[in-house]
């Protein structure tokens, strides 16, 4: 099982800070993908880390890791 | 040293020796608004040698509830944001030079304004900025620390070349669409956490402290209680186009700078993105009217005004601004909105 | 509702009806120096409707390094913070009503404060005035929000009368000996970081955001990347004489308090602590040492110079304050080296 | 075995972050008195907690909790 946690307006959008889901085996891009469907998310640029660090959208994700999903901001 | 900085050499990571390293250093502070003005504050206050400030807007009513070096009267009298930040950083402190340039930070003007510099406080509202504040990182091989924050959320990374990854190696392109201020809001601690960031980062680096640079992406939401730090270390890309073996400086280079043209004889600037973009109107028409614009709307256009000018979106993120001639005012609205 | 707030207002949990209601709260601040300074602002961009604060102390020079209201002048003039905090809000807004108090937090002070307050905001540096803010809190139904910082470590924690453990629950007794910024040194972002926390927390409470508050206690440190959560829930005590079934508030009990009595004709007064401590002299000796005061000891007792001022220190607690007769003075030289 | 952190000047004093140490069966005040003997601590009024949960003197650590102690400040 993984761990999915949703930062910042994310986390409005899902309605939960984290889910636990089972996507071991499917690449970030993949994830995106599918909680782009399923909850309605642009994630296009959206930042992936697993297990606190960066992942890229090729990076496939183990079974136990958590992934989360960060916006990256530019106010200021 | 005088008594003033005493509370700082105490702290022992920086000392007497750091607080020397410290005034010997030039931090350039890129845009003065609510980041800006934090991170001034701070480093005025805690005895940088010198501090070069630069920002295109004036102060507005609006700035006031998050942008701490301005008060009432700035915002009456409309005074650029770079000389109202001198002034109350003189009331602050005598110790430090201060040199404020009301102005468009441009690639060129970046490239101008780091020589001698020792370290870059991002403090803009826009990622095209920041992209050409990396590359000016690399090439002249000057620290920078990258702040953002919109709503109760905000992140900061210090970039340090040679060492860390860079801020291209992380985003590969721009985000399109950042959520801004002007659009989803913003509260002050959001802005204050950011500055305790970067500006606790800047320590680290004008006093040389180099084993406590923080070596991730910090993220955090005071409103839902959310902090991470991001490892990046991995994330270095020998083949990155600002920071690899083979650099261009792409973001320095001409063709990818938003363009901005004075429509002849119509009081209307033509702002262009780098890129083509697929707006979504629906969604920024909806935030910009609940921040009390007039928005208007076809398929093919977003109709905005907004305090005596117009500005007229365009499916491929292309806009007009009327009511001025002014290529500052037109990209600084432009990228108020558009982020 | 002014444009002034509509970034503010624009963040959706707060709103117009959120703005409306931090608009109509009072907040007591209850100290004026870094801390205070910067909640002090925040609530008052942030448009609260009223702010109380009181300080005892003057602005001195090795207080602008992390001190956000103040300016040089203030140091040059030794303006009692309270009235140069005042000032300044002043200047930057107005629209709040600010009500300033040159004087001591006695227990006694603060509950004539405290009618009419809807928030305490925490922003003293010792405990024994935190744990009457505490009893206060409980006996009459006000949240606070506990700050402090040393070094580049800081924490918070807010405290709701009814839902939350309250801090005698937490810390069952005074901490002896903590460090304070006078010891420890103090870097500014570590304050600007506990500020961010505390006026957060602020905002949720005076826009009756209930649901937001974090219910933990935050701990961070800048300097080492340090951030944690503590929960704090199952804390609360059903026999804690502050907030459970038999209260007696103990901390408003006179019995409980600091002593401070002028000794006659001797231009001295002496400071004896609620409970007696067993103090480690070589310690404080080395970090008065190292913050420039002149320190002499022998097995019995340390003798600290500082500002025309020479303070005996005994190894139960109890000191002797020469060189002044005045009792908030020899109170505030007391607690800014002991916590 | 478990995971002992130390926080703000306490990390400081033990020279890392965190040690690995199995004190499975130990009350955090039997923990405190053992730190405290090795890295010349002071930690009568430090405050620990289990788990990212406050813990009081008399709790009773198990195998894999992780411990932290982090000292209460007053300066402000």
């Amino acid at each position: 099982m993984n761990k999915i946690m949703f930062f910042a307006h994310l986390r409005d959008s899902v309605g939960e800070e984290s889910v636990t889901k089972d996507v071991s085996g499917k690449t970030i891009a993949e994830l995106k993908q599918m909680l782009a469907e399923e909850y309605e998310l642009k994630l296009d640029s959206v930042m992936a880390a697993v297990n606190e660090e960066f992942a890229s959208d090729d990076e496939v994700i183990q079974d136990g890791d958590t992934v989360a999903f960060i916006p990256p901001v530019s106010g200021g | 040293m005088s008594e003033r900085y005493s509370r700082q050499t105490l702290f022992p990571p920086i000392g007497k020796e750091g607080q020397e390293k410290i005034r010997s250093k030039h931090v350039l502070i890129v845009g003065a608004g609510a980041l800006g003005s934090g991170n001034a504050e701070l480093m005025a206050r805690s005895g940088a040698g010198k501090l070069t400030i630069i920002d295109r807007d004036y102060v507005e009513e609006s700035n006031l509830q998050r942008q701490q070096l301005f008060a009432e009267s700035d915002a009456l009298e409309k005074m650029p944001k770079a000389a109202a930040a001198e002034k109350r950083l003189k009331q602050i402190t005598s110790e430090v030079e201060i040199r404020s340039i009301i102005g468009d930070a441009t690639p060129e003007k970046l490239e101008e304004l780091a020589e001698g510099v020792d370290l870059i406080l991002d403090s803009t509202d826009n990622f095209e900025t920041r992209m050409a504040i990396n590359d000016i990182s690399q090439k002249f091989d000057i620290p920078w620390i990258y702040g953002a924050c919109v709503g109760s959320f905000g992140m900061s990374m210090t970039i340090i070349p040679g060492k860390t990854p860079c801020m291209n190696c992380l985003l590969k392109k721009i985000p399109i669409q950042g959520m801004t201020c002007d659009t989803g809001g913003i509260i002050a601690p959001a802005v204050q956490m950011v500055v305790a960031h970067q500006a606790a980062e800047a320590l680290k680096i004008l006093s040389e402290n180099w084993e406590s640079v923080r070596n991730a992406m910090v993220s955090f939401d005071l409103w839902r209680n959310q902090y991470t730090n991001m490892k990046v270390s991995k994330v270095k890309d020998e083949g990155c186009l600002s920071c690899g073996k083979e650099r261009t400086y792409p973001y320095l280079q001409p063709e990818n700078m938003m363009k901005s043209t004075v429509l002849c004889g119509r009081d209307t600037v033509q702002i262009r993105p780098p890129k083509e973009l697929e707006i979504e109107y629906t969604e920024i028409a909806q935030q910009l009217k609940s921040l009390g614009y007039q928005v208007k709307g076809n398929p093919y256009l977003l109709s905005v005004e907004m305090e005596g000018q117009r500005l007229v979106l365009f499916k491929d993120g292309r806009a007009l601004i009327h009511g001025t001639k002014d290529l500052a005012q037109a990209k600084s609205i432009y990228q108020r909105i558009m982020g």
